[in-house]
């Protein structure tokens, strides 16, 4: 079976060949073939990678390879144009092409009105392709490409509607924060080249464990870098600032990009360069640290927000968070699975948000909504399934599945700690508190807003397929004490090596998870009791002028805005526009102007006064006189 | 005849050519200037002079005829300058034909 | 012979142009179209003809000698090997481009641009085809002039002060590099008998130190400024800005690629040891250039005169890669000579488009293009992104090589090298921003899409871009030989026998007689 | 024959003191004259009777006539004398005076400092001598010299005729002006 695995290239070139299209002749068609063009593309990808999958599982082959062809060879460094598929890129391009594919119908509602609506398609097409081509890139280089190409697109599309300045400004700063990872990552892979003369994934990977001890001092610099490229991608602590601007964006965009696949495409590298962090404890320290402080901090600042799609995007960084807690501590198929998880079901909220915000006229303020659960039911059961599972609500919901995998293994990981563990427990009861205070907020209470738009199948459809996935996708991995189901470790297992655990420690397991189910359902009581119930708690807190500084504080997203621009934006501008002129061209002019001077002083002896000239000459002789009298 | 030392008839010269220098720089009258030059043209021809007659020839005298010419000429041309300035700036004064100032 | 005749087809077609004015008023433009369409048809008959296999042995494809002036050592010497050719190939490419720009926008005097387009053109070709340093600053003079017209006639508001500002720069700095030519010239004379000019006997010539670094010196002056490297860069941004857009394009794309094929041509081999002991200075400078130039970018408000500071960016990379010694950032220097080239003559055509629509370069008073014109904005978009290195697009492989090329030579100034490559993204997205997204301040009434001419113009600079981005295999061939020639005195361990003995000379440093006996057999050799 | 040149001397350098410190041209003119004739004794005790011939026709004569004519055309008045007189203060000419008596210090050192030659006896260089050198190895720049005065006849023909009023475009603004 030869023939398929030949198609690999198809997988990222189609939705690339649509965006293609979508650019050149997207002015000039038919809305409906757009539309074709625009799904389509992604559809047919999603296909190929489902054969491809089932194919896959069915022959269980390390790994599929392909060269397109030889993107340059300087000096021994040759990287190609090729693709690389093991079991680690099968889970993420079945997320990227099934969920993109969702998404993508999704918006052919969504975007109905929009007046560039082959422009979206072309964006979103190019994102799903760049996308591809990063986690299938057989080198560093090719991943720095796709890297760079989601950039891109993200930029394109927070600035979708570019007339608002505030996108445009919320694009560039996604950008640009993110290019400022990407940078520490550029610096990580020169290094990574000077050590090993390529940048070919696999090649690296056997050969650091040769090259380099545990905790050697390039491995753990190497490693620093990539997690600063990783961070900034994902949103990480201290990069994070961009992604609740990011929300500027059209919806679907949120749910593709800023949720679904680009964000954790952190995740991805380090999972991907596992062999460099394993190499580096520190660096691994500092991916849990980083993952366990962002968690906390987003969570903390979503508990705040107004705008329902921001509270989903601080829910987002926390929820990366989670994921680079368990990378942090070696747990690489718990953090690969929560990020499967996490884009079916945050997928789902942002998709459920966009449907409330299209109906109620591009609303976003949850204040303003309310009592949708009987106008909007089929979202709002949705929502709630989502809501569920990023809550983690015990034993049904899928998000219950992976974040108890994630806190389990903190405690009975090798490299796990209390700390860690305490704090990921402290985010998971932050985290069902926002997340049903939304759900109330939103859903209960009285109708606020008119409901113009009712949802029709093409939004109805990917809630429900997304919604049962996000019920039922937490069933292919359990707990070994609650049914012990591993296809999805064993699946990773050739890629991902297995977090060693803690012997003897197994007995507890069932207390943790009774104190995971608590501490969820506890969240969700308390904002049962502050939203729903007992209203006047709330605006007891209201009052308190402590708890609004810290609600401001945290509304804020912890005042990281604030602080980057008077340390580095605002520094940098006046810097720029103090020499806007340019100094050194000072140098020059001033130099200009003394020969200019000199040529005034010159000038000035040309008098028009007969006489004077004379007096010169007389001058003139004496001088010459003098001269060869005395010589 | 007695030798008329090489030295005096230059010095003469000399002092006859500053003479008409120290004018052409005091005066502002156009008139004068151009006597002043006048004086000098004769002064360099004394020298030529001098000089022919210390060394008994006749290039001397031959240079002050050229001198002499170049004198006449310019007088003629530099009196109709003057007439034709005269009547454009009703003044003899040097100093306001200055146009050509820096 | 060939390369005679690709000098003398722009010469005398630009003479032409010029007499042909009177004749009828478009008739310039056609001549100097098929000019410059005869020279391109030329060098890609050149290019593909000659397979890269050949390449192997001898760097050199093509050579022609003719004594000119005998007594001196003068002779009209050209050579043509992969580097040459490939920036032969861009110059003619992006006259070509200048041509076609210039079809609407030059209205007066048709015949005097086009001769003036065509003389710079000659010139250029002329700098990178002479192997004889008497002939290089000939045509290094013969590129000056015209442009000084280009700018000084044809320009914008400010255009006399730019032209002046452009033409004291140059020429100051030429001059000081025909006093090193010559200083090269009699000191190889002294120690050789033969006084020659030829590139290759002067490439022999032992110095000592002190005499190495000042004659680098003098080369580098006319290089650095022509790049330009930071302290000497502030005449361009006054000439890009001022220069119609033919001239902006031919500036940015050609006239700052003289300045670093002169430092690979002629500083990197001639001055091995004293190029050594300048590098380190010589990469500060150029990380100085790449956040200078960038962060001057970010403010201006002039579209030209920004995308003048990110060629003084860009170019920081040239001499960042340059004084690497290694062929990764030789080879990513290059690429950058050819991917900045498309990508700025590029962004300098799309002010050129839009001065042409709203008579003002001020992006302050642009704003909201992309509805009204979106191929155009498509088209900024592609070279925008190109600027600030968006990987898939030809500048990427430029930048990525060359900072990994510097890497190795030096982790410090990389790091603030690659740090440059945030501020790209702050200046690049500035224009997108300011000229495509945020509506203007000022309400401009209309503003027409790119017409199929100016398509025409933009569709293959996209092509090419895209090209060098995605397979820059090719290129990266073609100047592989050229490269590695260059870099041949930096390598200790080669095995060809002709840089052992230039070692060996580099090392002596009293003259003995074992010394002037290897000369002699290079010299042999090399004939 | 030495006497007589001291004498000439004297007076031709206390008559040319005397021209350049008048304040009427005419008188100026005179003593200028006087000068001439002065030199022209010079010339002749010099040995060169003819040059001493020349310069009173052509110098004494002819250009000194010519001045006059000049100044006649002028219609001078009263007020031009004082304003001679006005224009001519010490401060005006003190410092001419003593650079010219510095550069004369030097030539006067110069000229006596060189290792003087004994001084010969005057010899005649008679006209004869003067007419075959001036027609043999001079004769081009006899030429020369017709052709420069033909070029100031027709210069001073040109730049003397007043037929009509031509103003410079400078004199133009600043009549303009004022």
């Amino acid at each position: 079976m030869k023939a398929m695995a030949d198609l690999l290239w198809l997988i990222p070139a189609l939705p690339f060949a649509g965006a293609l299209l979508l650019v050149l002749f997207g002015n000039r068609i038919s809305r409906g073939l757009v539309t074709a063009i625009g799904t389509g593309s992604v559809g047919v990808s999603a296909a190929i990678t489902l054969l491809l999958g089932i194919e896959y599982l069915s022959s269980q082959p390390a790994y599929y390879h392909q060269e397109v062809w030889n993107w340059f060879s300087v000096a021994g460094f040759n990287p190609s144009i090729a693709f690389h598929l093991d079991a680690l890129s099968m889970v993420f391009i079945f997320v990227i092409t099934f969920v993109g594919f969702l998404i993508h119908i999704y918006s052919t509602e969504y975007m109905a009105e929009d007046a560039d609506y082959s422009r979206f398609f072309a964006c979103m097409n190019l994102f799903v392709g760049s996308m591809l081509v990063l986690v299938m890139a057989d080198n560093l280089l090719l991943l720095y490409l796709g890297w760079e190409g989601v950039g891109l697109c993200s930029y394109l599309l927070i600035g979708f509607w570019y007339k608002e300045p505030a996108n445009g400004y919320a694009a560039r700063k996604a950008f640009i924060i993110t290019r400022v990872g990407d940078t520490a990552m550029a610096i990580g892979l020169f290094m990574l080249f000077q050590a090993f003369g390529t940048l070919h994934i696999q090649t690296i990977s056997t050969e650091a464990v040769q090259l380099w001890d545990t905790g050697a001092q390039m491995a753990v610099i190497i490693a620093f870098l990539l997690l600063g490229g990783a961070v900034g991608k994902s949103g990480q602590l201290p990069l994070q600032t961009w992604l609740p601007d990011a929300m500027a964006g059209p919806t679907p965009v949120s749910a593709l990009i800023h949720a679904a696949t680009m964000v954790t495409a952190g995740v991805y590298l380090i999972a991907r360069m596992h062999v460099i962090f394993e190499l580096a404890p520190v660096a691994m320290m500092a991916v849990a640290a980083i993952g366990a402080v962002t968690l906390l901090i987003a969570g903390f600042a979503a508990l705040t927000q107004y705008d329902l799609k921001r509270v989903l995007a601080y829910s987002t960084i926390s929820q990366i968070g989670y994921m680079f807690l368990a990378l942090g501590v070696g747990a690489w198929s718990a953090g690969v699975f929560h990020f499967m998880i996490h884009a079916f079901f945050k997928a789902l909220l942002f998709l459920c948000a966009g449907a409330i915000i299209l109906a109620l006229h591009h609303e976003q303020d949850m204040r303003k909504m309310g009592g949708l659960r009987t106008s909007m039911p089929v979202v709002f059961w949705t929502f709630l399934i989502g809501a569920a599972s990023l809550a983690a609500f015990p034993l049904v919901s899928a998000g219950f599945y992976s974040k108890d995998q994630i806190l389990w293994l903190q405690l009975a990981g090798e490299n796990g700690s209390v700390w860690l563990y305490a704090a990921g427990l402290l985010g998971a009861f932050v985290t069902s508190i926002y997340t049903f205070r939304m759900v109330f907020i939103t859903f209960y209470g009285e109708a606020k807003t008119h409901v113009g738009h009712q949802p029709t199948m093409a939004i109805k459809v990917p809630l429900i397929i997304l919604g049962v996935l996000s019920l039922l996708g937490g069933f292919i991995e359990l707990p070994h004490n609650f049914g012990h189901v591993v296809l999805f470790s064993d699946f990773l297992s050739p890629i991902l090596p297995a977090v060693s655990v803690v012997p003897g420690f197994d007995q507890y397991e069932w207390m943790l998870q009774v104190l995971a189910a608590v501490v969820s359902l506890g969240g969700i009581y308390i904002a049962y009791l502050f939203y729903l119930s007992k209203p006047e708690l709330l605006a007891s807190i209201h009052r308190s002028n402590t708890a609004m500084a810290v609600h401001r504080f945290w509304h804020s997203g912890w005042g990281f805005d604030k602080l980057y621009d008077t340390l580095l934006v605002r520094p940098y501008v006046f810097l720029a526009n103090v020499n806007k002129r340019d100094v050194i061209d000072g140098f020059y002019t001033g130099l200009a102007r003394v020969a200019e001077g000199f040529h005034m002083m010159l000038s000035d002896t040309q008098s028009g006064v007969l006489r004077n000239y004379v007096a010169g000459i007389v001058v003139g002789a004496i001088m010459i006189l003098t001269i060869s009298i005395f010589l | 005849m007695n030798a008329v030392s090489m030295e005096a008839g230059l010095l003469l010269a000399g002092i006859l050519f500053l003479l008409g220098m120290i004018s052409v720089m005091i005066r502002r009258n156009i008139i004068f200037m151009l006597i002043s030059v006048e004086i000098m043209l004769n002064a360099a021809g004394l020298a030529f002079i001098v000089a022919g007659s210390r060394w008994v020839q006749p290039d001397g005298q031959i240079m002050f005829i050229f001198i002499l010419t170049m004198a006449a000429a310019e007088v003629s041309v530099g009196l109709a300058l003057i007439l034709q300035i005269y009547h454009q700036l009703k003044t003899l004064n040097s100093d306001t034909a200055n146009f050509m100032k820096g | 012979m060939i390369l005679v005749w690709l000098i003398v087809i722009l010469m005398a077609g630009g003479l032409l142009a010029w007499l042909a004015q009177r004749w009828h008023r478009a008739s310039p433009r056609w001549i100097a179209l098929g000019s410059v369409l005869a020279t391109l048809g030329t060098t890609v008959y050149l290019w593909l003809a000659m397979p890269s296999a050949t390449l192997g042995a001898s760097p050199w494809l093509l050579q022609y000698d003719l004594p000119w002036i005998p007594q001196w050592g003068v002779s009209f010497s050209l050579a043509l090997d992969g580097l040459s050719l490939l920036m032969l190939l861009l110059t003619f490419f992006l006259g070509l481009v200048a041509i076609l720009i210039s079809w609407k926008e030059i209205k007066n005097k048709v015949g005097f641009f086009h001769f003036n387009l065509l003389w710079v053109l000659a010139g250029i070709t002329g700098v990178f085809l002479t192997m004889d340093l008497f002939l290089f600053y000939f045509f290094w003079e013969v590129m000056l002039i015209p442009m000084y017209f280009m700018i000084g006639i044809w320009g914008h508001e400010n255009r006399n002060y730019a032209a002046y500002k452009f033409f004291i720069f140059t020429q100051a700095s030429g001059l000081l590099m025909l006093l090193a030519i010559l200083g090269l010239y009699f000191i190889h004379g002294s120690q050789t008998g033969t006084y020659t000019f030829n590139y290759f006997a002067l490439l022999n010539t032992a110095l000592a130190p002190e005499a190495a670094l000042l004659l680098m010196f003098g080369f580098l002056a006319a290089f650095l400024v022509k790049l330009p490297v930071v302290p000497f860069h502030s005449w361009l941004p006054d000439a890009h800005s001022e220069a119609p857009t033919a001239g902006s394009v031919i500036l940015a794309g050609l006239l700052l690629k003289t300045g670093a094929y002169g430092l690979l041509r002629f500083v990197l081999p001639l001055f091995p040891t004293a190029a050594v002991e300048f590098a380190p200075w010589a990469m500060l400078l150029g990380v100085i250039g790449i956040i200078y130039g960038a962060i001057l970018a970010f403010s201006q408000t002039d579209l030209k005169r920004l995308v003048a500071y990110t060629s003084v960016s860009h170019m920081g990379f040239v001499i960042l890669g340059v004084f690497a010694f290694n062929e990764l950032a030789l080879q990513g220097v290059v690429m950058q000579m050819i991917t900045h080239g498309l990508s700025t003559g590029a962004l300098f055509i799309l002010a050129g488009f839009l001065y042409e629509r709203l008579h003002t370069r001020d992006i302050r008073l642009m704003g909201g293009f992309w509805s009204k014109a979106p191929k155009m904005g498509v088209v900024a978009l592609v070279f925008v992104m190109a600027s600030l290195g968006l990987p898939g697009l030809g500048n990427f492989i430029a930048e990525f090589l060359t900072l990994v090329g510097s890497w190795q030579a030096n982790n410090v100034l990389t790091i603030f090298a690659t740090i440059g490559l945030v501020m790209a993204t702050a200046y690049s997205l500035r224009i997108m921003q300011k000229v495509f997204y945020e509506p203007a301040a000022v309400e401009q009434p209309e503003l027409p899409d790119l017409t199929s001419r100016e398509m025409l113009i933009a569709a293959p600079m996209i092509a090419g871009i895209l090209w060098l981005g995605l397979y820059p295999q090719p290129v990266l061939d073609l100047a592989k030989p050229s490269v590695q020639e260059q870099l041949q005195s930096f390598v200790p361990s080669v095995e060809n026998k002709t840089i052992v003995g230039r070692q060996t000379a580099f090392t002596t440093t009293t003259t003995d007689t074992v010394y002037f006996q290897i000369t002699k057999g290079i010299t042999y050799e090399r004939k | 024959m030495e006497l007589t040149f001291y004498i000439a001397a004297a007076v031709a350098v206390l008559a040319t003191l005397m021209v350049i410190t008048r304040y009427n041209m005419i008188h100026a003119l005179l003593y200028l004259v006087v000068s001439f004739l002065a030199i022209a004794i010079v010339f002749f005790t010099l040995g060169a009777p003819f040059m001493a011939a020349l310069e009173v026709i052509v110098y004494a004569g002819a250009i000194v006539v010519l001045i006059i004519f000049v100044i006649m055309m002028l219609n001078l008045t009263y007020e031009d004398v004082q304003k001679e007189k006005e224009w001519l203060k010490p401060s005006v000419w003190v410092g001419p005076a003593i650079l010219s008596l510095v550069l004369l210090a030097e030539l006067a050192y110069m000229i006596t400092a060189a290792e003087a030659p004994p001084a010969a006896a005057v010899v005649a260089v008679d006209a004869r001598l003067v007419g075959m050198a001036l027609f043999g190895p001079y004769v081009l720049a006899v030429q020369l010299s017709g052709i420069l005065l033909m070029a100031g006849i027709v210069g001073a023909y040109h730049l003397g005729r007043q037929k009509k009023k031509v103003v410079h475009r400078f004199l133009q603004e600043r009549s303009a002006a004022a």
